[in-house]
């Protein structure tokens, strides 16, 4: 097997994985991950909890899974949106260009400039520290680039005879915008989004450990691991497993973004 | 035929790409030095692969299965890295298609000259400079010094490929492997750019494997050629006798397939189905911040009429402001100045003719790879052309459709296919389907053929006359092979920086020429000729050029 | 490693500024506490002794004040402390453009004004009051509100404090912003005679330089005192401290009067019924909450009133007891159908445990909680706009009940941040305020306790004690109910 | 040159009044008041206004917005609340920090990632390969604060080898600073070399199959020279790019770096100055941030040239 079908089985291995944990964590998990049982705090890994019990005897395994759970959804809904968005805004003002696009442009490079931890901030004073704000948050800092990547394969697109043919068979605008050029955005917007599910879940990490994240009870990796360090010494488990999860997905995930990538990219598909 | 002893022997050379996928098979082939031998063959057939396998330079993909390749006398394949490192540039040299791609775009010139001699000629370092001097000055470049410290990107094609040349010849290599050394040239500069190359390396005594699609080309340079089909060395012998009289099948085809001047045909010239006065067009330059960039003006005053059912071609120099014509043809650019019509009626977006003019005026794009949506199938293409056409019925447009793809041979899975499953023939078809399905009233193909190898070209050729036989539309045919324009065109008109230099019918034009830059167009390159046997011969439009051409020493066999 | 003469404190920002009572909060109060005093201070026991003033005396209704200031007080630029001084400071205090932070609790606003500060002589000051001002004393030692007294040279001509000048063993020698503070011994310091007593008492430091780092992150402070990199540090987590006692540390813990409650808007719809808010009482097993959430090093107590003060008894204790079955009877009776009812709560990692717990006690009496999390910002904003259901508050440790009655009576309309308004609980606070004598007081302060029992304006959960850990080499530390730190008196021995 | 880069800072101007304005009114529109902040739990309604009033908090938002553009074009940024601190010197002498740590990491993790991000490329599909990029991916996988405090754990406390608190100016003593420095270096540098190794790879695998590595080899060059001289610096460009993006961002956004570290850099200056609703101080701040992604991106593209010589042409 060469490399190029190694890391996509390995990669889409790891991810069918992962989303297969998450499947399952929304009806079924060892324990109730939210229970608390004062009893059984930070107990090791064993035969009872096999990956031990967090500060309120909550079960680390249960936890992860429906973490598993958070984490994908988050990651998903936030690249979904940002994607959604970036591509419609990137298609716009690559397409219209003149005044549009530099308004569009000066407001994406804000955007871009924005740190997103503000933004963050602020949708959680307005939101509270939810899933729901999180994803706000990280979808409109994705999406400005997003939109770059957009703009620039659209510029690119204009100038493809195909899309002029369009226009010279008398096609609308609107209509070749939509038939021809979007979809033919789609191999780096995949690429970009599959890289875009394991930066987010990384930030939502990040924001946790800045009590950004999301609220409590609710476990996601990103605040299993942020809310372990208090721990290290004494618990390493409580990081340990998340920590292992995280790399783990990213890892299928980066992996399996490569090979789609030469899988999309056209110059692969344009040798018969 | 030469007598000296072989300088390169390709031994019964097979290369292959997987398992079961030959792509060169069995080949064999002998080399003398100071011989010219030229390589033709269809697309695909292993032309670039077997002359890579001569540096041992094929991609990872690409590996040998059998036989061998001797320079010297001594086996490639037994050699090391070092070794081979020492054969590659001082031994075999190298010149590519691309000249775009083939300079390293970061380093300058001077650098890029400069490394092979560091590399092979540590010892006579005080010599470099000047040879290198030497050389530019011998490739036919001026101002040596400025040229050392400039980069690819500021040269022009031919320019690069002078370059290209000098860098491969500096270290005086015995074998020079020119690999479609001047395809993205126009022809004034093909032919300046050919005379060079093969001068000098007659002059050092080189030997050269010439790879082209471009029979009178081969015709005229090669000492021997080498016919090549699916991986097969079909047919070699002198180019003379190959020429001649063929003795493989396929080679007998290829030469078939050369162009020919067609008769003359009657065409109404009374009322123009499209007129063009004054065109002016000028690129505003960059809009910058502050204020524009001096515009750029391309085209300079062009005024034309296209009749209906006539053939116009339009031919010239590279940049001359061809593409950017039809483009205003076609509406896809506003004319800075200058005025359209259509049917007589003036052109305005909005204007009654105007969807009329819209329905009925479509262009063919030169590149065939990008004029078609990867993500579509050649049925929704060609039917999306349709989408505008009003008073059609779903079936009858369903009809119109398969009855297109039928007339361009098309017809049964094809249907179904993506650009990418097609050949580059195959997709230059769709994209004319996707206009004759309108049975538009003209049709502006920008170089709508030079893209395809001889072969596919000849058929698309065909099926383009007997269509415009059939349905009768005129045609802007945009083009720098003056073979094809010779075969189908009615008019021609010559452009030369933005202004028409000459224009009248075909005979005309190619028999007469009054204007200079027209006549050095048609000089360039000779053109071959079938002869009744089955073979072809090698023509010179003008005769006053045969002296020259003999002078130089081309094989001539007429 | 360290230089012996240094000690390195960790806290968790910056201090506010160094210009003590007018840009401050609880770090700077407690840094600058090492460089500047008041008249008077509490002692360990909660009572007022002297500090600066060696003596006081009241008329009989409480108008009017005369301190004797201590002789031979030097501040640090050498200069005699004198009565002049004191006049100039509590001038600076109420003038308006000094933005003094208790300016309320002097010119009338909270209490009775305070009309006239004027120097009897050198050494004698008087103040005069509009009305009884029984509480003046307690006014002068509550930390946050003392009119600490400083050089005039301190203050700029544009009334800026950059290099404040004290009379306390330390003077201020820098701040880095974002790194550290550093305070500097000052040898002419003239302590007290006898031992350390609260912010009174035998003040005379040992240690040359102390440094005040600014260390956020909590796993970092306590990596930092086993590293031998911090000397002190406090706000440690309680699950760390067997971890840290393992690896030598010495851990302190020190219980205070901080108070963290449940607050319970008594408006919402959802909680106006008080058979809910008994209902939720009931549903809360006090000790366990302690427990869960201090792992045995926190007290519960429902009361105002801290074990610690001389005004707690067994009337304190009074509370609906825990019965997670007539908590649901009850709430059944109130008319809850188990919609959620939110919970506030700010994004630090100890106060979204106790929330988790809080709902998971509440959950099993069928009381259903939904946790909202916010930054400290966005809870104090909606704390003072009393926008809330449910919200997790600790209250910082007031050393005199009084002061915390007075935060939590009163009319929610004018003060949204009151939490019991209630005419009954007010004219008890009316009567308490006017009242000198200590066995009245804590009768007083008790009937109020046993009103709120009733009442279930909000619940208390438990006082939060100091946890501060700090390297084995420093000797003589010793926390002190009020909770902040003091490094006079502390050593550190030879390593 | 110059006139490009005239052009460019042209083109900012309203991305920066973009900026500005979403800010200001991003940090009104979150809860919070900053004078609350500051007096705490025990705030009496009468204080609050008037600190409120004193901290100009009172105005109406379009003139607190004109006086605050007023004073920002005459090149004062204002005091901080919490701190009463001139916004400019505070974030001047924070960003100085930060860039001790994000220059250095970013250089040493180019200098790390880029050969062996080539040196994947050119293995590409062997061991070599498929190691370097499952390396990089884990070290892109594990967050700041996490392999910040694995460094911690074992240099600093079971080492002891650099000390676990505190930051020493380089300024103030070189010697002392470079310990404090080593472990924040170190957590972003690996961090770096994952994206950096990633990015690198791709853009010399889309190189080194043109046709000038081809004649490169033709010429009879070694691996060695081909890859260094040819190759290098075309791939290069886009990773040159990806710097300065990366650039643009850290040196606002290594807050969680700085805290775990207790570096008194710009990044834990905004994160103190929000959680604080230091209004001056976030607007101050969050201008500063976005000239400096600018002004790095204007740099960045200026010298693009030199790694790719088209590029100045157009
Ligand atoms: N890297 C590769 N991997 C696999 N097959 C390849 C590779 N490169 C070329 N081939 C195949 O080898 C065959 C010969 O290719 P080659 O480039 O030698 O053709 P050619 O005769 O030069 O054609 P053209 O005239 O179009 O340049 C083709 O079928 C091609 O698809
Ligand atoms: N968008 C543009 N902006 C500025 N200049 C342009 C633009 N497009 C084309 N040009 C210039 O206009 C001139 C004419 O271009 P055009 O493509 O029409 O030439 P052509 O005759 O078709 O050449 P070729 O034979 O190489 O296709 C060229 O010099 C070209 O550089
Ligand atoms: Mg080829
Ligand atoms: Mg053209």
């Amino acid at each position: 097997m060469n490399r190029r079908s190694l890391s996509f089985w390995l990669g889409a291995g790891l991810v069918s994985v992962v989303v297969a944990v998450a499947l399952l964590a929304t009806f079924w998990t060892p324990y109730d991950p939210l229970k608390l049982d004062f009893k059984t705090r930070l107990a090791a890994p064993g035969w009872q909890h096999w990956m031990g019990t967090d500060e309120l005897g909550r079960d680390v395994l249960s936890r992860l899974m429906r973490g598993t759970a958070t984490s994908i959804r988050i990651s998903l809904s936030t690249v979904f949106l940002a994607t959604f968005f970036g591509v419609l805004i990137g298609a716009l003002s690559g397409y219209l260009r003149g005044w549009p696009d530099r308004i569009l442009m000066a407001i994406n490079d804000a955007l871009l400039a924005f740190p997103g931890l503000l933004m963050a901030l602020g949708l959680l004073a307005v939101f509270g520290a939810s899933a729901s704000g999180i994803i706000i948050a990280l979808a409109l800092a994705y999406a400005s680039s997003v939109v770059r990547v957009v703009r620039g394969t659209v510029l690119g697109l204009r100038e493809r005879d195909f899309v002029r043919a369009s226009r010279v068979m008398g096609n609308s605008e609107t209509y070749t915008l939509l038939r021809h050029v979007l979809p033919n955005c789609i191999a780096p917007v995949i690429v970009m989004a599959t890289s875009m599910c394991g930066w987010i879940i990384l930030a939502e990490s990040s924001l946790s450990f800045l009590g950004l994240g999301v609220a409590p009870p609710a476990p996601t990796w990103g605040n299993m691991l942020a809310g372990s360090r208090s721990y290290v010494s004494q618990a390493a488990w409580l990081a340990i497993f998340p920590g292992l999860a995280i790399s783990l997905a990213l890892l299928g995930i980066n992996l399996l973004g490569d090979a789609l990538r030469d899988r999309l990219d056209p110059r692969m598909r344009r040798r018969v | 035929m030469t007598t000296s002893p072989a300088l390169l022997q390709i031994q019964n050379l097979s290369l292959s790409a997987g398992p079961d996928k030959l792509v060169v098979r069995d080949a064999s082939l002998q080399l003398a030095a100071g011989e010219i031998v030229g390589i033709v063959g269809e697309s695909g057939s292993g032309k670039t692969m077997l002359s890579r396998a001569v540096m041992r330079l094929t991609p990872h993909a690409i590996s040998r299965s059998g036989g061998d390749i001797l320079l010297d006398g001594q086996s490639l394949y037994a050699m090391n890295e070092r070794q081979l490192r020492a054969v590659r540039g001082p031994r075999v040299a190298m010149v590519f298609q691309e000249p775009m791609t083939s300079l390293t775009p970061t380093l300058s010139i001077g650098e890029q000259l400069l490394e092979g001699l560091r590399m092979h000629l540590p010892q006579a370092r005080d010599e470099h400079m000047p040879r290198i001097h030497a050389m530019l000055e011998r490739v036919g470049l001026r101002e040596t010094q400025r040229i050392l410290s400039a980069f690819p990107h500021e040269f022009s094609g031919g320019m690069r490929q002078r370059i290209m040349i000098a860098s491969a010849m500096l270290l005086r290599p015995a074998l020079l492997i020119a690999d479609e050394p001047t395809t993205a040239l126009d022809a004034v500069v093909q032919r300046e750019v050919m005379e060079m190359m093969l001068e000098l390396t007659r002059e050092n005594g080189t030997a050269v494997l010439l790879i082209s699609h471009d029979l009178p080309m081969v015709a005229r340079y090669a000492d021997r050629m080498v016919v090549m089909k699916q991986g097969d060395i079909v047919e070699t012998g002198p180019t003379a006798q190959v020429l001649a009289a063929p003795a493989h099948d396929y080679t007998r085809q290829l030469l078939r397939t050369l162009p020919q001047r067609r008769a003359p045909r009657q065409i109404d010239r009374t009322a123009p189905l499209m007129s063009a006065r004054d065109l002016v067009l000028e690129f505003g330059g960059r809009q910058r911040w502050f204020r524009k960039g001096a515009p750029a003006r391309v085209l300079k005053g062009i005024s034309l009429d296209i009749f209906p059912g006539e053939v116009v071609a339009v031919v010239g120099e590279s940049g001359s402001g061809k593409t950017t014509l039809g483009m205003i043809l076609s509406g896809l650019l506003q004319p800075t100045s200058g005025s359209l019509r259509y049917k007589g009626q003036p052109l305005r977006p909005g204007s009654p003719g105007f969807k009329d003019y819209r329905y009925n005026c479509q262009m063919v794009f030169q590149d065939p790879y990008s004029s078609l949506d990867p993500r579509m199938t050649v049925q929704a293409l060609v039917a999306e052309a349709l989408r505008m056409a009003d008073g059609l019925s779903a079936s009858d447009k369903r009809e119109r459709v398969q009855q297109a793809l039928a007339d361009v041979g098309l017809g049964g899975d094809f249907a179904t296919r993506y650009p990418h499953e097609l050949s580059g023939g195959q997709r230059q078809r769709v994209a004319i389907a996707r206009v004759l399905v309108r049975r538009p009233a003209l049709m502006i193909a920008d170089e709508a053929v030079s893209a395809l190898d001889v072969t596919v070209r000849a058929q698309v050729l065909d099926l383009l006359a007997e269509l415009q036989q059939r349905y009768g539309f005129s045609c802007l045919f945009i083009s720098h092979d003056l073979g094809v324009v010779e075969q189908i065109a009615d008019r021609v008109i010559v452009v030369q920086g933005g202004v028409i230099a000459e224009q009248g019918t075909r005979d005309a034009v190619f028999d007469q020429p009054q204007n200079p830059y027209t006549r050095q167009l048609l000089d360039a390159i000779p053109m071959l000729q079938a002869t009744p046997d089955g073979g072809v011969h090698l023509r010179w439009r003008h005769a006053e050029d045969k002296a020259s051409a003999s002078a130089n020493g081309a094989a001539c066999p007429a | 490693a360290g230089a012996p003469d240094m000690l390195r404190v960790a806290l968790h920002a910056d201090i506010a500024s160094v210009n003590p009572g007018v840009n401050r909060d609880a770090n700077s109060d407690m840094v600058m506490a090492h460089v500047v005093e008041g008249l008077v201070a509490y002692g360990e026991d909660l009572t007022i002794k002297p500090m600066l003033a060696s003596s006081w005396k009241a008329n009989d209704d409480s108008t009017s004040y005369d301190f004797k200031l201590r002789p031979n007080v030097r501040f640090h630029n050498g200069k005699t402390l004198s009565a002049a001084d004191v006049v100039w400071n509590f001038k600076r205090y109420l003038d308006p453009k000094t933005n003094f932070q208790c300016i309320n609790r002097y010119n009338g606003k909270i209490g009775p004004a305070l009309q006239e500060v004027k120097a009897v002589d050198a050494q004698t000051v008087r103040f005069s009051f509009s009305a009884p001002a029984p509480n003046f004393l307690m006014t002068l030692a509550t930390i946050q509100c003392t009119p600490w007294i400083i050089h005039p040279d301190s203050v700029a001509a544009n009334g800026s404090v950059s290099q404040v000048i004290g009379t306390g063993p330390y003077s201020f020698a820098e701040k880095q912003t974002g790194r550290y503070t550093e305070l500097k011994r000052f040898a002419d310091y003239s302590a007290l005679p006898g031992t350390r007593d609260g912010y009174a008492g035998n003040k005379q430091a040992s240690i040359a330089t102390l440094r005040f780092v600014t260390v956020p992150d909590a796993s970092t402070r306590s990596n930092g005192v086993l590293s031998r990199d911090l000397d002190v540090i406090d706000d440690v987590d309680p699950d760390t401290i067997k971890v840290l006692k393992d690896k030598g540390v010495q851990v302190e813990v020190q219980p205070t009067p901080s108070w963290v409650v449940l607050q319970v808007q008594t408006e919402a719809p959802a909680l106006k019924d008080v058979r809910m808010r008994q209902a939720i009482a009931k549903a809360l097993s006090l000790p366990d909450v302690a427990e869960a959430a201090g792992k045995g090093l926190f007290t519960a107590n429902p009361s105002v009133i801290s074990p610690l003060s001389p005004y707690y008894d067994q009337r304190s204790k009074a509370w609906p007891g825990y019965d997670p079955v007539g908590a649901s009877a009850l709430a059944k009776q109130a008319g809850y159908k188990g919609q959620p009812i939110s919970l506030l709560v700010a994004n630090r990692q100890e106060r979204v445990q106790l929330a988790t717990i809080l709902q998971a006690l509440l959950g099993s009496a069928g009381i259903n909680i939904d946790i909202k999390v916010r930054d400290w910002a966005s809870q104090l904003d909606l704390y003072g706009k009393g926008q809330y259901e449910l919200a997790i508050f600790a209250y910082s440790a007031r050393l005199d009940p009084l002061l915390m009655y007075e935060s939590l009576i009163g009319d929610k309309k004018a003060e949204p941040t009151r939490q019991w308004d209630d005419a009954q609980a007010s004219a008890l606070l009316k009567q308490v305020a006017m009242e000198r004598d200590p066995a009245r007081r804590k009768d007083l302060f008790n009937q109020l306790h046993a009103l709120m029992a009733k009442e279930v304006p909000i619940i208390g959960l438990y006082n939060l004690p100091v946890v501060t850990a700090m390297a084995p080499s420093i000797k003589g530390y010793k926390g002190w109910p009020a909770g902040t730190h003091r490094f006079w008196g502390v050593t550190r021995a030879a390593p | 040159m110059w006139k490009f880069a005239a052009t460019r800072i042209g083109m900012a101007i309203p991305t920066l009044v973009i900026v500005a304005l979403a800010v200001f009114i991003l940090v009104r529109l979150i809860p919070g008041d900053p004078a609350a902040l500051m007096l705490g739990d025990s705030a009496d309604a009468a204080s609050l206004a008037a600190l409120r009033e004193q901290l100009g908090l009172n105005a109406s938002l379009p003139t607190q917005f004109l006086v605050w553009s007023g004073h920002v074009l005459q090149g004062d940024l204002g005091q901080s609340i919490s701190n009463r601190q001139p916004v400019a010197a505070l974030i001047w002498q924070r960003f100085a920090v930060s860039a001790q740590i994000v220059l250095p990491a970013v250089l040493l993790a180019t200098l790390v990632a880029v050969p062996l991000g080539m040196l994947a490329a050119w293995r590409q599909g062997r061991l070599t390969d498929l190691a370097l990029v499952a390396t990089a991916t884990l070290l892109l996988s594990l967050p700041a604060f996490w392999m910040g405090l694995l460094l911690l754990m074992f240099f600093a406390l079971k080492l002891g080898w650099f000390p676990v608190v505190g930051f020493v100016a380089f300024g103030e003593n070189p010697q002392q600073a470079l310990l404090y420095l080593v472990l924040p270096i170190t957590t972003l540098l690996l961090h770096e070399i994952g994206v950096i190794l990633r990015m690198t790879r791709a853009s010399t695998l889309e190189v080194l199959h043109l046709d000038y590595i081809t004649h490169a080899r033709a010429k009879g060059l070694s691996e060695m020279t081909v890859m260094l001289r040819h190759a290098f610096k075309s791939s290069f460009g886009p990773t040159w790019t990806l710097l300065g993006l990366i650039l643009g961002n850290l040196l606002a956004g290594v807050a969680v770096i700085e805290t775990v570290f207790t570096i008194p850099g710009l990044g834990r200056l905004l994160v103190d100055a929000i959680f604080a609703r230091d209004y001056p101080l976030i607007q101050g701040c969050l201008l500063f941030i976005a000239s400096i992604y600018v002004l790095v991106n204007l740099f960045v593209d200026l010298l693009y040239p030199i790694f790719d010589p088209r590029v100045a042409a157009s």
